[in-house]
């Protein structure tokens, strides 16, 4: 098993200059060049500067050479390089979001679709640039009520952060509707912040777009001391990374999880209502910022052996040595940039092992995961059909009527 | 002896050791000197370069003999390192060598501390705390205990077989005792060794047999140490013998057993070849197995599981009637005085490591299997055949798998460069294969190994600089169990993806994961990484923390073959130093019971972990025998009356103590 | 605070003192290691040898506050580790009441501290000492021999006033 | 040849010191024909002039009870010393500080309040309090000052010896007058009671066996206690083992475990200390929590270790208590 990398508040004020001097920083001065970060890195024969070199060019003081090249843009901040850093170096967390902030400032243009992405989310509060009036439309069509706090203006026991992919694309507000039923369920006394909530910003994080993350944290931060809960869950990866990593450097002390942990937590509960048999082999998708970032690899397939009927096969790379579906750190909006690249698409990479395991459904806990992997089957032939679904949904689904 | 009188005044002589730079580089040794001086009861106060060298010594005795100094305080490094030194050079002087003290401005001092004002304030305070202590010093009598010339060596590996040999050729009568059914450890597991790459069984087994039949050894397979008891001179072990099923003593190692079970073939796990081959419930566990008698599995005997057998192979023994299905485990008491740990290593779990595949892949190898696969006495007879039965035709090696790891092992494991060199020459030997060995260093340190690296680089195989991220089935040729390996290159900055047939974990040394119980059984201590920790790492580095307990081999961190019989040599000179001594010094720390103060209220007796407390039954009064006394001083502590006192750590001594650190003009 | 004693700073800056008692066979020999391997920590800790920590009597711990140490520090060996098999538990069950004791006396739970700190652990005795030095540099000087001092400031008039001239002054029961 | 002057004192304390004086009985007598007394307040009606017009050295022994802790106690403190050859420090109070030294865990304003104040008995409406120097029928008495800290007698002046014990029994007492009067005097400094802890004069010794282990502390009203057996063998906090003995064992005799009157014996500097290391060594837990559990029968350590002796021990007082009321 690969130790997990337990969250470490590192210093918001790090650069670059100063960053050698850190515990974070000796720790890089130790690294001794194994290239494990550049071998794992799914796109690490694309990069003229894997972690490796990178960290090489920091210690020779000749850093700036890297930003004048776009390897950091191929980062999808997966957490492999970390992961398996035998020297426990901190790439994905502190030396690299470092190094990739430089890039993007270095960069005459930025690909236009990142850039149009960031915009949006500084404007809207989420990265499709709809409404956020609109963020919470999606309630009339869950088949269970969904109180929001600023209606009911009483504490609750649970607060779900729903976030933007969920609330406003029709695929992504499938998961919401099951969240909501499944919580519903589960007589859980739960509530959403509706119109209030933005974008959590972890992708503005792993872009290193601090600025934007800062406007985000401080947004959020507000809308949280407005209410009293016991605790937030949230269905994205992503905001549960942000929450879990970064927000406590700005005062976030709340208990968060991720939807799963708090299924899985009350799985004694929820088992017998899961009356309705799904026959289908699933294979399970570990998302980065669930597996690798936070070890949670056992709760989503715990949920999913509580499913009558669920047959659960691995593919090869799994758990801490799962293929990222390419969505992070800016990847979910760099797809053309990639393409123009000559890049392979990360997400057919992993559809391709999670059809070689001739499973029926491939499940997930990330919301990006949907788009990415039903994106990816379009292209990528497969003789018997596969779904993308998250946990969530096939949770839903099985709990009958 | 000289002894002051009771009211002549106290004289001492101060000495501070600059240690070349080591202290002096970081207190000033004269102002400590000039500061000494003036401090009551100082006569002399000097500083020297090296105290410790003869002329550092004998310049404490002249001083005492001609400034009739009665009381001697040396700051310098340790006292564990050379209270003993200065305490000798004392009594030189005439004087009884406990009216000495000393101070530890090095350790404590001067290597820890970057500010040299601080430093040289501490070490001043440290010293005057001596100063204040030191007339208070009475003369002492060291104890001497005799010392039981019998030796424990526990592991029978090749440094527990080299140590108790050098013992019991010495004269000594020897108790080896292995946990496994068989001596030898993991060398008889090897094929061949590097750098000489000679046949490991060919120089091991005279060892094993030469320690299986010596008269002097008394050897104990199959058992265990239990319990320990009692201390340096006079250890009772208590060591459990599990029930062969088999007499020891009867048995010839014939083997006619074997052949008449009624398992027609093999079927169960065979241990010696880590599973790569099968054997009956009745086995040998391997043909130069020391002692050559079988044993038999209680878990898949059919007799002992279910007592309903034929029992061939009891019909096969006949009159030599060496079975016997009722033997019980046996506990047997015995007696030594100095004890050599050699409980050796375990390899590291590669499925600890999931990326590489191991225990997922049939054809990813850890290097212990290799050895068994490459041994002509192996499970294949020496073939390199995978489980699919065929021979490879690209082999990588991966190096330092649970080593130099942040996420498993730490430390560098010292021979897998080496072993790794080893295999891909007998890999390649033995199948033509093309060989990959990616590594992140070479580490070929010690006589003639670099001479290996570069012989076996000359015969061609490929050096990889980088460590493996990824081994995963060939997606394009999934059936034939292909595997691709797949690391950066950082010599030519590219990511490489081989295709192998068969890959090797050189899976590094770890401390057996029962390190904890030996450890705590024979009361040593550990370093971090869970390895037994030598007394001093340079100049004691086969004793412990624990006198008369002495290591070898692996247990105290890894090393090859040569170190570890080395090692084994001078654990047991130095057993047998103590040994040929016939008695031990015991510090004179003892505490007493001052009779005519005592109330005996008897708080103290039972806090005794030695039971050298008892009340005596006439005077009502608590009584210490001095000879069961380790002088811990929790008695003392705890006496409520104050009427216990310990030598050389009396109450008042260390009040003393705190009242010179504390001093302001000190501090 | 005026009756702070000199620092070991020096420059009139006032920076704790820590009366260290180390067990022989672990917790000093630990700080060895300390020193073997160049470890370096704060200069406010002053070490006191003995054999077991089982050795410490709870009077030297509140002589050292008694003489002027804002803090103590006890090292001695892991649970199950002792050398004398069980002294480090004779050690954890004063320092238990003690440190409660020392709180009723006003003295802050930080000054006193019990570690368990095996011969391998060279790392530890500096970050403890370290984190101790932190944590009592911030609660500030204890200086009990000033506090002594000043108690029996209040004194000092009527010992000059009744020893040093005849006694006139009316004074009456209470 | 004129019989030796002895003064009795008495500063801090209940009184109880002073009935021991007159519980010599028949030996007070004896006592009296031998001395000549000239300061007994007690008993006979002497004025501070009679003492101030004394030369210095002229009275031959005094023995002052009670602790110090007003400025009038700490003024006739200081010039008995000056007026005495030797000066004795009688009783618990007077050598260690006693009960009335219990005051040095609060702060003396918090003292005041509550004795004027706040104690359910006090009816005072006004919350009048005692003033140093008020006018009344065109007099201005003065009211002595009291102090912040509690002291022992030997913490103001220098004393010769100590009658230790609350109150110290008569035959110690006569002992030590005896041995004062016959000139058969110990090193100054001394303690006139023999220099052992009690246990040794318990008639309970022998019933303590040699394997206790403490797995409750209990006070003396939550048991029925045995009149047989050790007290500490019935897990009751005896003080008997850190208690220097001569007192005959009384409190025993009465069913009570010692509460340690006499003090600690010459051998040991905080008595408190040395019973808190004593029984917390043969607790018998290990890990923490247990630990807790068997300690929590000892809920006022200070007060059950120091009740006789606070102000002596080697904190004296509860360290963080101001020196004045402003604070």
């Amino acid at each position: 098993m690969v130790v997990m990398l337990e969250p470490e508040l590192e210093q918001k004020d790090s650069t670059l200059e100063t960053l050698l001097q850190t515990p974070d920083g000796k720790r890089i001065l130790t690294c001794i060049q194994c290239g494990t970060c550049a071998g794992t890195c799914p796109y690490g024969e694309y990069m003229d500067f894997p972690p490796r070199r990178i960290i090489n060019m920091l210690r020779r003081g000749r850093i700036e050479e890297v930003f004048k090249s776009d390897s950091m843009l191929l980062c999808v901040a997966c957490y492999a390089c970390m992961t398996k850093c035998p020297r426990g170096i901190r790439l994905s967390d502190v030396l690299l979001p470092l190094v990739k902030e430089q890039t993007l400032v270095n960069h005459p243009t930025l690909p236009a679709e990142l850039q149009k992405t960031l915009q949006n989310i500084l404007r809207y509060g989420n990265p499709m640039g709809e409404s956020s009036r609109k963020r919470v439309a999606w309630k009339t069509t869950a088949p269970v009520p969904v109180p929001v706090m600023a209606e009911i203006k009483r504490p609750v026991d649970v607060l779900w952060f729903v976030e933007c992919y969920t609330s406003y694309y029709a695929r992504g507000q499938d998961n919401s509707r099951a969240t909501a039923k499944l919580l519903h369920a589960l007589g859980i006394d739960f509530a959403i912040l509706g119109n209030e909530e933005k974008c959590a910003g972890d992708c503005g994080q792993l872009t290193w777009e601090s600025g934007l993350f800062e406007t985000l944290t401080d947004f959020n931060m507000e809308i949280f001391k407005k209410y009293r809960f016991n605790r937030i869950i949230t269905g994205d990866a992503h905001a549960y990374n942000a929450f879990r990593i970064r927000y406590p450097m700005y005062g976030f002390n709340y208990r968060i999880d991720h939807t799963h942990m708090l299924l899985a937590e009350k799985l004694d509960q929820l088992r017998p209502k899961l009356t309705k048999k799904l026959n289908y082999t699933v294979t399970y998708h570990d998302s980065c910022c669930l597996g690798r970032r936070a070890g949670m690899y056992d709760e989503p397939r715990a949920l999913l052996r509580a499913i009558p009927g669920v047959k659960l096969v691995d593919m090869v790379h799994n758990r801490a040595n799962s293929i990222c579906c390419g969505g992070g750190g800016g990847g979910m909006w760099l797809d053309t940039f990639f393409k123009e690249k000559g890049m392979e698409r990360l997400s057919e990479r992993r559809v391709k092992e999670a059809i070689a395991t001739g499973a029926d459904v491939l499940a997930v806990s990330c919301p990006y995961e949907i788009f990415r992997f039903e994106d990816a089957l379009k292209v990528i032939p497969h003789d018997k059909p596969m779904i993308v679904r998250d946990v969530t949904e096939l949770l839903a689904e099985s709990l009958g009527d | 002896m000289y002894t002051p009188k009771k009211h002549e005044p106290v004289r001492i002589g101060f000495y501070v050791c600059h240690c070349g730079t080591n202290i002096a580089g970081m207190v000033d040794v004269q102002a400590l000197a000039r500061y000494v001086a003036t401090l009551p009861n100082v006569v002399v106060s000097r500083d020297y370069k090296y105290m410790c060298s003869d002329p550092g010594q004998e310049m404490i005795v002249q001083d005492i003999i001609e400034n009739r100094l009665n009381r001697i305080v040396v700051a310098a490094c340790s006292p564990l390192l050379h209270e003993h030194t200065f305490r000798e050079a004392t009594r030189r002087g005439g004087l009884n060598p406990f009216f000495f003290q000393m101070v530890n401005i090095r350790e404590h001092d001067s290597w820890v501390h970057t500010d040299r004002q601080l430093a040289t304030r501490k070490a001043m305070a440290l010293a005057r705390a001596a100063i204040q202590r030191v007339p208070l010093h009475k003369p002492l009598e060291v104890k001497k205990v005799s010392i039981n010339p019998n030796v424990l060596v526990v592991g029978g590996g090749i440094a527990g077989i080299h140590a108790a040999l050098v013992l019991a050729n010495a004269g000594k009568q020897v108790y080896l005792v292995e946990r496994d059914p068989t001596i030898g450890g993991h060398m008889a597991k090897f094929d061949k060794t590097f750098p000489t790459l000679d046949c490991a069984m060919c120089v091991l087994s005279p060892k094993m047999a030469a320690a299986g039949s010596h008269p002097n050894i008394t050897l104990w397979s199959y058992s265990e140490v239990v319990k320990v008891d009692g201390y340096v001179g006079n250890f009772k072990v208590t060591v459990r013998r599990k029930p062969r099923y088999v007499l020891e003593d009867l048995c010839t190692g014939c083997q006619e057993c074997v052949e008449a079970c009624i398992y027609k073939e093999p079927k169960f796990r065979d241990e010696f070849n880590l599973g790569l081959s099968k054997r009956k419930p009745v086995f040998l566990p391997f043909p130069q197995a020391i002692p050559p008698v079988v044993l038999i599995d209680p878990e898949t005997c059919i007799e002992l599981k279910t007592g309903k057998c034929k029992k061939t192979c009891v019909e096969a023994c006949g009159d030599r009637k060496a079975i016997d299905f009722k033997q019980k485990e046996e506990l047997r008491e015995i007696t030594v005085g100095t004890i050599i740990v050699a409980t050796g290593f375990q390899i590291f779990d590669a499925k600890r490591t999931p990326y590489y595949g191991y225990g997922i892949y049939p054809n990813v190898y850890n290097a212990l299997e290799v050895e068994r696969l490459v041994n002509a006495s192996g499970p294949t007879g020496g073939e390199i055949i995978l489980r699919n039965g065929q021979v490879p035709k690209k082999v990588a090696i991966i190096h330092c798998v649970g080593s130099r790891d942040e996420n498993s092992n730490r430390w560098c494991s010292r021979v897998c460069c080496l072993y790794s060199l080893k295999l891909a020459h007998l890999i390649h030997e033995h199948t033509q294969a093309e060989i990959y060995n990616f590594y992140i260093d070479i580490r070929t340190p010690g006589k003639s190994m670099e001479e290996f690296y570069c012989r076996i680089a000359e015969e061609g195989i490929n050096l990889i600089r980088g460590r493996v991220a990824d081994v995963y089935p060939d997606p394009s040729d999934g059936a034939t169990g292909r595997l691709i390996v797949q690391a950066e290159d950082t010599m030519l900055d590219c990511i490489m993806k081989v295709p192998v047939d068969m890959v090797v974990l050189s899976v590094g040394l770890e401390p057996h994961s029962d390190t904890e119980k030996i450890r705590r059984l024979f009361n040593m201590s550990c370093s971090s990484e869970g390895w037994f920790l030598e007394r001093h790492p340079k100049l004691a580095p086969v004793s412990t923390f624990t006198d008369g307990i002495f290591l070898a081999g692996c247990c105290q961190g890894p090393k090859d073959i040569p170190d570890s019989v080395a090692q084994a040599g001078a654990a047991a000179a130095e057993a047998f130093s103590l040994i040929d001594k016939g008695n031990i010094e015991q510090e004179p720390n003892t505490a007493f019971v001052v009779e005519a103060e005592c109330s005996g209220c008897k708080s103290c007796i039972p806090l005794c972990p030695y039971t050298a407390i008892s009340l005596l039954p006439d005077k009502k009064k608590a009584y210490i025998n001095e000879a069961l006394c380790k002088g811990c001083g929790t008695c003392v502590a705890a006496c409520p009356s104050g009427s216990i006192v310990q030598n050389l750590f009396e109450d008042a001594e260390i009040f003393n103590e705190i009242e010179g650190l504390l001093a302001p003009t000190s501090f | 605070m005026e009756n702070a004693t000199p620092s070991p700073a020096g420059n009139g800056s006032w920076s704790p003192r820590i009366i260290a008692f180390f067990c022989n066979w672990c917790t000093y020999t630990a700080a060895d290691l300390a020193g073997v391997s160049r470890l370096k920590y704060a200069a406010n800790t002053r070490t006191i040898r003995l054999m077991c920590s089982g050795r410490v009597d709870p009077q030297f711990i509140l002589e050292a506050f008694a003489k002027g140490a804002d803090g103590v520090l006890i090292g001695g060996c892991h649970p199950n580790d002792c050398h004398y098999a069980e002294g480090n538990y004779k050690m954890l069950r004063r320092f238990q009441l003690l440190k409660r004791m020392l709180k009723d006396l006003g003295i802050a739970e930080e000054r006193l501290r019990l570690e368990w700190i095996s011969a391998a652990e060279g790392e530890k005795v500096k970050s403890v000492i370290n984190d101790m030095v932190k944590k009592i540099t911030a609660l500030g000087p204890l200086d009990l021999p000033g506090k002594f001092a000043d108690w029996d400031r209040e004194m000092t008039a009527l010992a000059h006033a009744v020893e040093s001239a005849p006694v006139e002054k009316e004074v009456a029961h209470a | 040849m004129p019989k030796p002057k002895v003064a009795f004192y008495w500063c801090a304390s209940c009184g109880g010191c002073e009935e021991t004086v007159v519980d010599l009985a028949e030996d007070l007598l004896a006592v009296v024909e031998k001395v000549d007394i000239v300061l007994w307040p007690v008993a006979l009606d002497f004025k501070y002039k009679d003492i101030e017009a004394m030369a210095d050295q002229s009275i031959f022994a005094t023995l002052l009870n009670g602790a110090i802790r007003s400025t009038e106690q700490e003024a006739m403190a200081r010039l008995l010393r000056r007026k005495s050859r030797y000066l004795i420090a009688y009783g618990s109070c007077a050598c260690t500080g006693g009960i009335p030294s219990l005051a040095n865990q609060f702060p003396r304003e918090q003292i005041l309040k509550f004795n004027y104040e706040d104690a359910p008995s006090v009816v005072n409406e006004a919350k009048t309090r005692p003033q140093l120097v008020f006018e009344e029928d065109g007099r201005r008495p003065h009211l002595p000052e009291l102090h912040h800290v509690v002291r022992s007698l030997d913490q103001v002046v220098e004393v010769d010896y100590y009658i230790p014990g609350c109150p110290p029994t008569p035959k110690i007492t006569q002992a030590a007058v005896a041995a004062l009067l016959d000139g058969r005097l110990p090193p100054k400094g001394a303690v006139l009671a023999p220099d052992i802890a009690l246990c040794e004069e318990c008639p309970r010794r022998d019933s303590k066996p040699t394997d206790v282990a403490f797995t409750e502390f209990k006070r003396t009203h939550q048991k029925l206690l045995d009149p047989d057996k050790c007290f500490l063998a019935q897990g009751v906090v005896c003080m008997g083992p850190a208690t220097r003995q001569g007192c005959g064992a009384q409190c025993l005799a009465g069913n009570m475990p010692c509460t340690g009157c006499f003090g600690g014996t010459d051998r040991v500097k905080d008595q408190g200390a040395k019973i808190l290391s004593s029984l917390c060594a043969n607790i018998g837990p290990k890990e923490e929590a247990g630990i807790n559990q068997v300690l929590a029968g000892i809920p006022d350590p200070v007060g059950t270790f120091y009740r006789y002796g606070l102000a002596k021990s080697l904190l004296r007082r509860k360290v963080d208590l101001p020196m004045n009321n402003g604070k």
